[in-house]
């Protein structure tokens, strides 16, 4: 319906490119000048979010490796600088003024959850940096610093309601989340989509948790009440984090199985699962733009360095591990198109850089700073990875802007010249935000 | 029974008791005496090992204890009956005795009627919470809780302190039956004089820390009363 | 519950030799069934120094916790002067209206110096806005140093109350009791562990006391008690068995047996 | 080897010549579309109903077990590959690919399996079938229901199948039919039951005001069950809590030590568990019973080593033990980081622990929470026991309330200090346990649960157990009545709030410790 | 005896706070010069970064001071002191907030954008007023007031002490915690609020606006020291810590012992709320976990490390621990729970008066004037 979506931006071929650009293990490149570039690492290794984040900090620190044996970045190595923001969200914004203003990194990968990305925000457009955000959250935000490699919710929710709906046969609906930004935006995303496809209200139902809720079996005794009225029934769930692994063993125990009702998550990888008893949850459901079953050979290598990499073969690999790997190597293409790493200059180079993701795919950087992606629903086995049984055609483009919410319905997001604006109302003719002046 | 030879102790600075000595004699009933705060009870806790010292022997049994932990003290027979009653307040009179029981060298598992002949009321009041008691009745508690540990040396610290006057005659009459008819050496600080001349055997007066005057009791002099026990 | 100064003032009334400052009526107090104070009555004069006597758990220092608010009693009547019904108001307030008194176990403040323990005892205008700019005035401070003598603790007086031993907190709490110069004293065993002369000295301090307050003492040394005593309250079970004169007392059978001994 | 072979190949052979139909009826498995995949299987049911292999074949593919190759289906299972006919076959099991299924499929599978198990010899089977049936009847299951019916001796398999007769009475038979159905469905209760009779209610007419009678009564003993199902979760709260707060009622209640370390001992025994399952990776099943008397060990042993390296400075200082602790829980919780990486790990639910007792079908209590609340129940009486009925709870008692006088009368102090720390922290050990079983074993576990310990041990009064177990099992039992109204946020807002005021009401919690103060 | 001036009188006998506040205001001096006059190259240039993390420290010093206040001299251990921090926080980051206007994403010059997103159609009743900073300011310090004015009429009169205090406190932060991570509650949820633009018509990206709170930042902890320190030496200080020695003794004396912790407390709450007021615009966000009890106990360790009851130990504390947190993320990132859980436990077993107990030999009571 908007711009956004119809434009494509000047993508290069890149398919050729992509069988070439295979992992070279043995040839070692030396580096062709003295100087370094600082690479900020800003993830969590301590605190709540420790049990997600510290995964990342350790992707990003092998794709750095990888890319100094190539040579590292226009000759010059890539030196990682790793702090600890301890889950701590004032503490992102002050770690993140140290690694620009203190470190003088030219880039930054980090933050998981919304509110460390809105407390990082002020200090890279004031600072004027690059960051980039692997994971998947609610949109209604675009900034000139930064890059979401993650998907937005029309690439992930949308998806697997339409899946649920089509070819499962849902018709009730369970929309179970966590109490904060990104549950909220996506339930209030997913009622206004599915009353638009004619679900009643009697058949939604609404549900929030605080986080890390441990204790489900009202939860799972209602939603199982709700799913005995003689329809289909699904949960959709925006759980976060802990509170998943209480909230499928009651589901288990409380003997819902996945085929009376399924449930897909959308914070549930192959990382949570490796801390979970499986059994019981075996055909529930998720929605993510890779998994680690995806039949890709860039994904086996991914997966074989990253083992390597960690020594340890019980290693998973997930979606915001992939999301930062497109990242990082959208980071190198465009400081190398760019020559420098200069932020003006790379954040003009990025928009159109396109780099083979893990599911055999090509992710683009699309002007509004969110990527194209492919979505994949599967299904949980037993050996805690995923099988995908759904897949979108092609690749999805991620919206900045929800359609579906009243308030940024005409707003579209493009940071190319001359529009150069985060928030621009189609309606109004106005630019809003970052770029206000 | 008991000799301490040149003890010094001190509360962090300021140093209580300077170079004290003297010997207590078995079977017999040794009165401390003093104006307050000339270190009486702190010698009590010493020789009890509540008190770290800085220098000096206790000989028990002619074994130097001074390094000993209390609860070893405890164990080789030392009771102790301290100023303040410190009953265990949440305990009910029944476990404060039983406690007592616990140390018992001799392996004596129930609380021995004479205590209750004693102390008619601590048998009236056996589930009463320690806390719960009046102050008289705390001391009577506390004294029978260290009688339940059979000691074969007893300290006493003013143990007529808040107890009418008819149970005081009796737990003079107890030490002088410890004393004569068991054999059990007693230690009292006493300040009150006919008290002390009645069931002492002989006395000790301190003052500032260190021993002023001992003898038979029969000899604490008017003098000495005069010189070192009033104000 | 908050008491109204003023009006409290009033219902004091005149405070004259021979009036009556304390009144117990029926004073009912049971403990887990155990009765504590048992329909206790009694009163006291303005300007008499009582003696309290009565076996361990008679219910002395209970019948003082009535008195002072600790302990809401069952039933029964606490007046103070002519009208001050004592059982309708906080510690605070009781005090406020002149009743102080000295704790069986001498209980000091540990972390101030003796001065500082006599400072917050000494009589004035205890508000909180107050106390935050108050200052000691000259005769309240000759007042603290006159008391310091009269205790022997000049020398300790800048020293921590925690070092003091067990005797010289005895005399600390009455120091502190004399500088709030209430209108009826409640003393609770106060020759506990002092030496005889200390004793003495005791007596000499709360006879002179008595003429212009009214003091009331519990204790055991029934020598201490002699030497002070004009009328005496013997307490037994929680309520009066006897009262009157030293001779009259101890020559009262039922106190012999249950008290006295011999 | 060469006769191996043979047999192989003579199998081959048989399996072909008799049941070439079948073989190549099942062909269309191997496609893609889940659509294809579920019309075969309908096709397979209706043609081999006898077959043997067809169970075979459809339990496989329920397990996700059934394999492909260009030539043949298998059975894969534990790395062992066998023919549809249970017969071991020498294979490389790289040759083969799975046959996919989704939920949708594995659904019809299993209602299909039903119908066909409906006459197996196992009850258990015959009662999980005769459920599948009632939850997905259609017009011409009567028949089957009928003939089942007629089979079936087990009692409570015959209730399901008498409920189902009635339902499909109900909605398909005649007027006479319909009608004594209609009213026999009051008796039952099942959501299907009352589906049909709400369907029926809403079609008005006679029948109607039959079905609204009906339904009233299944609604009135299912809001009786519901408030059974909330008290049972209400007591399955609180023995969480009491588990929690147990070993703290100990080291807090009774020590005084404000321990904040206690999270990180219930963690250590959740990794205790943990561990076990890693190092018996094939007793899972026992590993739990195993972990328990080991969780309370190890936290036990580590409760030790805190107690006398750290707090036995401390006491007296009871706010410093605040401090102290605090400082030990990061250092507890980076440990296990630094062991057992940030994430969390998987401790499996042993068979016997998973799955819920049906009581009826309105009331299921699961296991897990079943089990945990009588282990609460038993812990809670041994250390009630211990305390109140031992002399080690007699010393402890003394040691806490006036440590010089308990050292004087002859107690080891130090020896009964580092005793009773370890014993409260064992205690949070076996609470790490049960946990495990219920939530998230990472280095958060503790975090989770160290307010809510505080809180009901100051709730029901420090010092006292029962105060403990009374006040667990009733803020649980309030949470879960307050949770469906007010959302489980506000409830807990509620809680607090509920608590807060109550302690202005009674200072010293439910069950104060009484006594004059000085 | 002649009167001696009030602030000579305050500093009496205060070796240690001289010292800590004159350091203190030596290096903000420092700092905002070195900040100002040299430019980024020099290597006399003191960055932006040292300036609000230098802020930052001083807003806990702050908020440690006032938990001191009824800790070290009241004797109740608040463990949901955070709470009056965060409400002041909250307060002031209201007013914040509403100065962002239509530069925010979606251009509503009326509402902030998370009201926007949530669907909200006008500003919640609760945020009128907020646009003007005089008010804001005053509902900073008055929030948190109130607040503890409200517990705390009902906790000390009904003789709520000890560890029951301290966990309803814990209780009353974790209850506001949970609410105000719920998005109905109109504060922004678990995003909070962020993205500030200018505080009373400055921009908060100035470095001038930057220093300039660091300045203020560094009165108000004076100023709050001051009082602190004026209250703690009158004879209102004494009875507090008679009350923190033996409650019930004091009511014997006639101090009506509710009116007297209520002051302190909501004294302390309000200076809490200022710190809090303080803290915001330097951070750039505020967020419902400044409620979260473990925030609150964090802030109990601060004053303990310093040293419990002496006020400028609760300073030095404060900036030690935040200090040491900064620097080990940052250095030791994998690490810094052993060497910041190390360090908690050391402290406590070797210096039992915290950091200043090593300098501070003399007893913590001051002598009477
Ligand atoms: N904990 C302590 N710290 C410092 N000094 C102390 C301490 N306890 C006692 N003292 C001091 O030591 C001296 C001796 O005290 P001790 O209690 O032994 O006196 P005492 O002879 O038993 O007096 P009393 O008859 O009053 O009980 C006193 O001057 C007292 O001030
Ligand atoms: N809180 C309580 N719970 C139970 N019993 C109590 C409580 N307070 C007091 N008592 C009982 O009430 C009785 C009176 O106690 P009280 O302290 O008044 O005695 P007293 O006359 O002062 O004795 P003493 O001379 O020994 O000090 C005692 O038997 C005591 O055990
Ligand atoms: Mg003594
Ligand atoms: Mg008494």
């Amino acid at each position: 319906s908007k711009e956004e979506k119809t434009e494509a931006p000047e993508t290069e071929t890149v398919t050729k490119e992509a069988k070439t650009e295979a992992p070279q293990v043995d040839e070692v490149v030396p580096f062709t000048s003295d100087e370094v570039i600082k690479v900020g690492v800003l993830h969590s290794l301590s605190g709540t979010m420790a049990i997600s984040e510290t995964t990342l900090k350790d992707t990003v620190l092998m794709m750095i490796e990888e890319q100094n044996r190539k040579g590292g970045v226009l000759g010059k190595k890539l030196e990682p600088v790793v702090v600890d923001p301890a889950s701590n969200w004032p503490l992102f914004a002050e770690k993140m003024r140290g690694l620009i203003t203190q470190d003088g990194v030219d880039v930054t990968f980090g933050c998981w959850t919304s509110v460390s990305r809105k407390s990082v925000l002020p200090v890279v457009e004031e600072l004027n940096g690059i960051l980039f955000y692997p994971v998947q959250y609610e949109g209604e935000e675009s900034s000139k610093n930064v890059f979401y490699t993650g998907a937005s919710p029309n690439q992930q929710a949308i998806p697997a309601v339409d899946y649920l709906m089509n070819e499962i046969g849902v018709e009730r609906w369970v929309l179970a989340g966590t109490d904060y930004v990104y549950p909220r935006t996506t339930n209030k995303i997913l009622k206004a989509y599915l009353k638009a496809k004619g679900v009643a209200d009697e058949d939604i139902m609404i549900n929030y948790t605080p986080f890390g809720h441990s204790d489900w079996q009202s939860i799972v005794s209602d939603v199982k009440k709700f799913g005995s009225a003689g329809k289909k029934t699904a949960v959709v769930s925006t759980i976060n984090g802990d509170a998943n692994v209480p909230f499928y063993k009651e589901l288990g125990n409380q003997g819902i199985s996945a085929e009376d009702i399924p449930v897909v998550a959308f914070s549930v990888g192959e990382e949570e699962l490796s801390g979970l008893d499986t059994k019981p949850l075996v055909g529930h459901l998720a929605a993510w733009n890779y998994f680690q079953s995806a039949e890709a050979d860039v994904n086996s290598d991914f997966i074989a360095s990253w083992k390597e990499f960690m020594k340890d073969e019980n290693k998973v690999t997930n979606d915001p591990m992939e999301a930062t790997y497109i990242g990082f190597k959208m980071w190198v293409k465009a400081v190398e198109k760019a020559g420098t790493t200069d932020t003006d200059a790379v954040t003009e180079a990025m928009i159109g850089v396109s780099v083979p993701n893990l599911t055999g795919g090509i992710a683009t950087m699309m002007p509004n700073h969110h990527l194209t992606k492919p979505v994949l629903i599967g299904e949980i086995q037993e050996n805690g990875q995923f099988e995908t049984v759904w897949q979108t055609e092609g690749e999805v483009v991620g919206d900045a802007w929800s359609d579906f919410l009243p308030g940024s319905k005409d707003l579209i997001s493009d940071w190319r010249k001359p529009l150069s604006c985060g928030a621009y109302n189609v309606k109004t003719g106005k630019c809003s935000g970052q770029n206000y002046e | 029974m008991l000799k301490v030879e040149n003890l010094n102790q001190y509360y962090k600075e300021s140093h209580t008791l300077w170079d004290l000595s003297l010997e207590i004699e078995a079977g017999r009933c040794t009165c401390i005496m003093g104006r307050n705060g000339v270190g009486k009870t702190t010698f009590a806790k010493t020789v009890m090992g509540l008190l770290e010292v800085e220098s000096g022997k206790i000989l028990y049994d002619k074994e130097d204890i001074s390094k000993l932990s209390s609860e070893k003290r405890a164990g080789l027979g030392i009771g102790y009956v301290p100023q303040g009653r410190e009953i265990f307040p949440q305990l009910s009179v029944k476990e404060n005795l039983q406690i007592g029981l616990l140390g018992n060298r001799n392996g004596l598992k129930k609380v021995p009627e004479k205590i209750y002949e004693l102390f008619p009321v601590l048998k009236e009041m056996l589930n009463r919470k320690g806390g719960d008691l009046s102050g008289g009745q705390q001391q009577q508690l506390a004294i029978g809780r260290a009688l339940c540990l059979e000691p074969k040396l007893l300290i006493l610290d003013e143990p007529s302190e808040g107890i009418q006057p008819n149970i005081v005659q009796q737990i003079g009459n107890v030490i002088d039956y410890l004393t004569k008819e068991e054999k059990i050496t007693v230690i009292i600080v006493e300040q009150k004089l006919p008290f002390a001349r009645k069931h002492g055997d002989n006395f000790y007066v301190l003052d500032r820390g260190s021993v002023v005057a001992n003898g038979e009791m029969s000899e604490l002099s008017d003098e000495v009363v005069n010189r070192y026990l009033s104000v | 519950m908050l008491p109204l100064y003023h009006e409290n003032e009033k219902n004091v009334g005149d405070l004259k030799q021979g009036s009556r400052i304390l009144l117990v009526d029926g004073v009912t107090l049971s403990f887990d069934g155990f009765k504590a104070l048992n329909n206790l009555s009694f009163s006291i004069d303005y300007g008499e120094l009582r003696c309290i006597i009565g076996a361990n758990g008679a219910g002395k220092s209970t019948m003082m916790d009535v008195v002072t608010g600790k302990t809401k009693p069952d039933s029964g009547e606490v007046i103070f002067g002519q009208a001050v019904n004592l059982l309708q108001m906080d510690e605070p307030a009781i005090a406020e209206v002149g009743i102080g008194r000295k704790f069986q176990k001498p209980t000091i403040f540990s972390g101030h110096t003796v001065f500082e323990n006599l400072e917050l005892a000494i009589k004035d205008d205890k508000r909180f806005f107050k106390t935050l700019f108050a200052n000691l005035k000259g005769e309240q401070r000759d007042k603290i140093e006159e008391t310091l003598e009269l205790i022997g603790l000049q020398e300790l007086s800048k020293k921590s109350a925690s070092i003091l031993s067990h005797g010289q907190k005895q005399w600390l709490e009455i120091g502190m009791l004399l500088v709030q110069d209430p209108k009826l004293l409640l003393v609770d065993e106060p020759v506990a562990g002092m030496t005889p002369s200390e004793v003495e000295k005791t007596g000499e301090i709360l006879t002179s006391l008595s003429g212009n307050h009214s003091v009331v003492v519990v204790e055991h040394d029934m020598e201490f008690i002699r030497s002070i005593a004009k009328k005496v309250t013997v307490l037994h079970e929680g309520s009066v068995l006897a009262e009157g004169n030293m001779k009259d007392i101890q020559e009262n059978e039922k106190v012999r047996h249950v008290y006295l001994g011999e | 080897m060469q006769k191996i072979l043979q047999i192989a190949f003579l199998n081959l052979l048989f399996s072909f010549s008799l049941f070439a139909n079948f073989e190549t009826d099942i062909k269309p498995l191997t496609e893609n579309s889940f659509l294809k995949k579920e019309n075969t299987v309908e096709k397979l049911v209706s043609k081999y109903s006898e077959n043997e292999k067809l169970h075979t074949l459809l339990k496989a593919m329920l397990d996700g077990e059934l394999y492909y190759s260009r030539k043949e289906f298998v059975v894969l299972k534990d790395d062992e590959v066998t023919n549809l006919l249970g017969e071991k076959l020498e294979r490389n099991r790289k040759i083969f690919k799975k046959v996919k299924t989704n939920n949708k499929l594995r659904s019809v599978i299993r209602n299909r399996l039903s119908q066909l198990n409906l006459f197996s010899k196992d009850v258990e089977i015959r009662f999980e079938s005769a459920k599948n049936i009632r939850s997905n009847l259609e017009k011409d299951s009567i028949p089957l229901i009928e003939k089942a019916l007629k089979f079936e001796t087990d009692s409570s398999v015959k209730d399901i199948h008498l409920e189902s007769e009635a339902i499909l009475k109900a909605r398909f038979g005649n007027f006479e039919e319909k009608k004594i159905a209609v009213q026999n469905l009051g008796d039952f209760l099942s959501p299907e039951a009352l589906q049909v009779l709400k369907e029926i209610e809403a079609e008005g007419g006679e029948l109607s005001k039959l079905a609204s009678k009906s339904i009233a009564s299944i609604e009135s003993s299912r809001s009786f069950f519901s408030f059974l199902e909330t008290i049972f979760f209400g007591l399955s709260q609180g023995s969480v809590l009491l588990l929690a707060a147990m070993g703290l009622a100990i080291t807090f209640g009774v020590m005084k030590v404000i321990n904040m370390a206690h999270g990180e001992m219930m963690m250590i025994g959740a990794y205790t568990a943990f561990t076990i399952q890693q190092i018996f990776p094939n007793l899972i099943e026992y590993s739990i019973l195993l972990a328990i008397p080991l969780a309370f060990l190890v936290s036990g042993i580590f409760g030790v080593i805190i107690e006398r390296l750290v707090i036995k400075h401390l006491y007296g200082r009871p706010l410093e033990t605040l401090l102290a602790t605090f400082g030990i829980s990061l250092l507890l919780q980076q440990l296990v980081r630094t062991i057992y990486s940030p994430l969390n790990q998987n401790v499996e639910t042993p068979e016997w622990m998973s799955g819920a007792l049906e009581i009826n079908s309105a009331l299921a209590l699961t296991y897990n929470r079943l089990y945990i609340i009588i282990f609460a129940f038993l812990v809670f009486l041994g250390v009630l026991l211990l305390l109140k009925k031992s002399s080690l709870g007699l010393k402890v008692r003394a040691v806490t309330q006036n440590r010089e006088m308990a050292k004087a009368m002859g107690i080891k102090t130090g020896y009964i200090d580092a005793i009773t720390f370890g014993i409260g922290s064992g205690i949070a050990g076996v609470a790490g346990v049960a946990l495990s079983q219920l939530t998230n074993v990472g280095p958060n576990l503790g975090q989770a649960y160290i307010v809510d310990s505080f809180m009901v041990v100051v709730f029901g009064g420090v010092g006292n157990l029962w105060g403990t177990l009374i006040g667990a099992v009733s803020l649980g039992e309030i949470n879960k009545f307050i949770e469906p109204v007010a959302g489980a946020v506000l409830a807990k807002v509620i809680i607090l709030i509920f608590i807060i005021l109550f302690i202005q009401k009674r200072p010293k919690g439910l069950f104060p410790q009484k006594g004059r103060e000085e | 005896m002649k009167r001696k001036p009030m602030i000579l009188k305050i500093f009496e006998n205060d070796r240690g706070g001289q010292i800590v506040l004159g350091v203190l205001a030596v290096v903000v001096l420092y700092v905002t010069f070195a900040n100002l006059l040299f430019s980024e190259g020099s290597f006399l240039h003191i960055s932006t970064y040292t300036v609000t993390l230098l802020g930052k420290y001083l807003a806990f010093a702050l908020l440690a001071l006032s938990l001191d206040l009824v800790w070290g001299y009241l004797g109740i251990l608040s463990l949901g002191h955070g709470a009056f921090f965060a409400l002041g926080g909250y307060a002031w980051a209201m007013y914040l907030m509403l100065q962002i206007g239509d530069r925010g994403v979606y251009g509503n010059a009326e509402l902030p954008d998370f009201m926007v997103f949530m669907n909200l159609q006008e500003l919640p009743w609760f945020w009128y007023g907020f646009e003007y900073p005089l008010f804001a300011f005053f509902m900073a310090m008055f929030v948190p007031g109130l607040l503890a004015f409200v517990f705390g009429w009902f906790a000390f009169k009904s003789r709520v002490t000890g560890v029951y205090l301290s966990i309803m406190t814990q209780a009353l932060t974790y209850a506001l915690m949970l609410a105000f991570f719920r998005n109905d509650m109109g504060f922004g949820g678990n995003n909070g609020l962020t993205d500030f633009k200018d505080i009373l018509g400055f921009s908060l990206q100035d470095d001038g606006t930057r220093v300039l709170l660091l300045i203020l930042s560094f009165l108000a902890l004076v100023l709050g020291y001051l009082i602190s320190r004026y209250i703690i030496n009158s004879r209102l200080g004494r009875v507090a810590m008679a009350i923190r020695d033996g409650e019930s003794r004091v009511r014997f004396l006639g101090y009506r012992v509710e009116s007297f912790k209520l002051f302190i407390f909501v004294v302390s709450a309000v200076m809490a709320g200022v710190a809090g007021a303080l803290y915001v615009p330097q951070v750039g966000i505020i967020n419902p976990n400044l409620f979260s009890p473990l925030f609150s106990i964090e802030l109990v360790i601060w004053v303990a490390i310093g040293g419990r009851g002496t006020l400028y130990g609760a300073i030095i504390g404060a900036f030690i621990v935040n200090y040491a947190s900064t620097y080990f993320t940052s250095a030791l990132p994998e690490v810094w729970l052993y060497a910041l859980g190390g360090l908690f436990v050391v402290v406590t077993l070797y210096l039992p008066k915290g950091i200043v107990g090593i300098v501070k030999k003399e007893k913590n009571v001051t002598a009477v004037s």
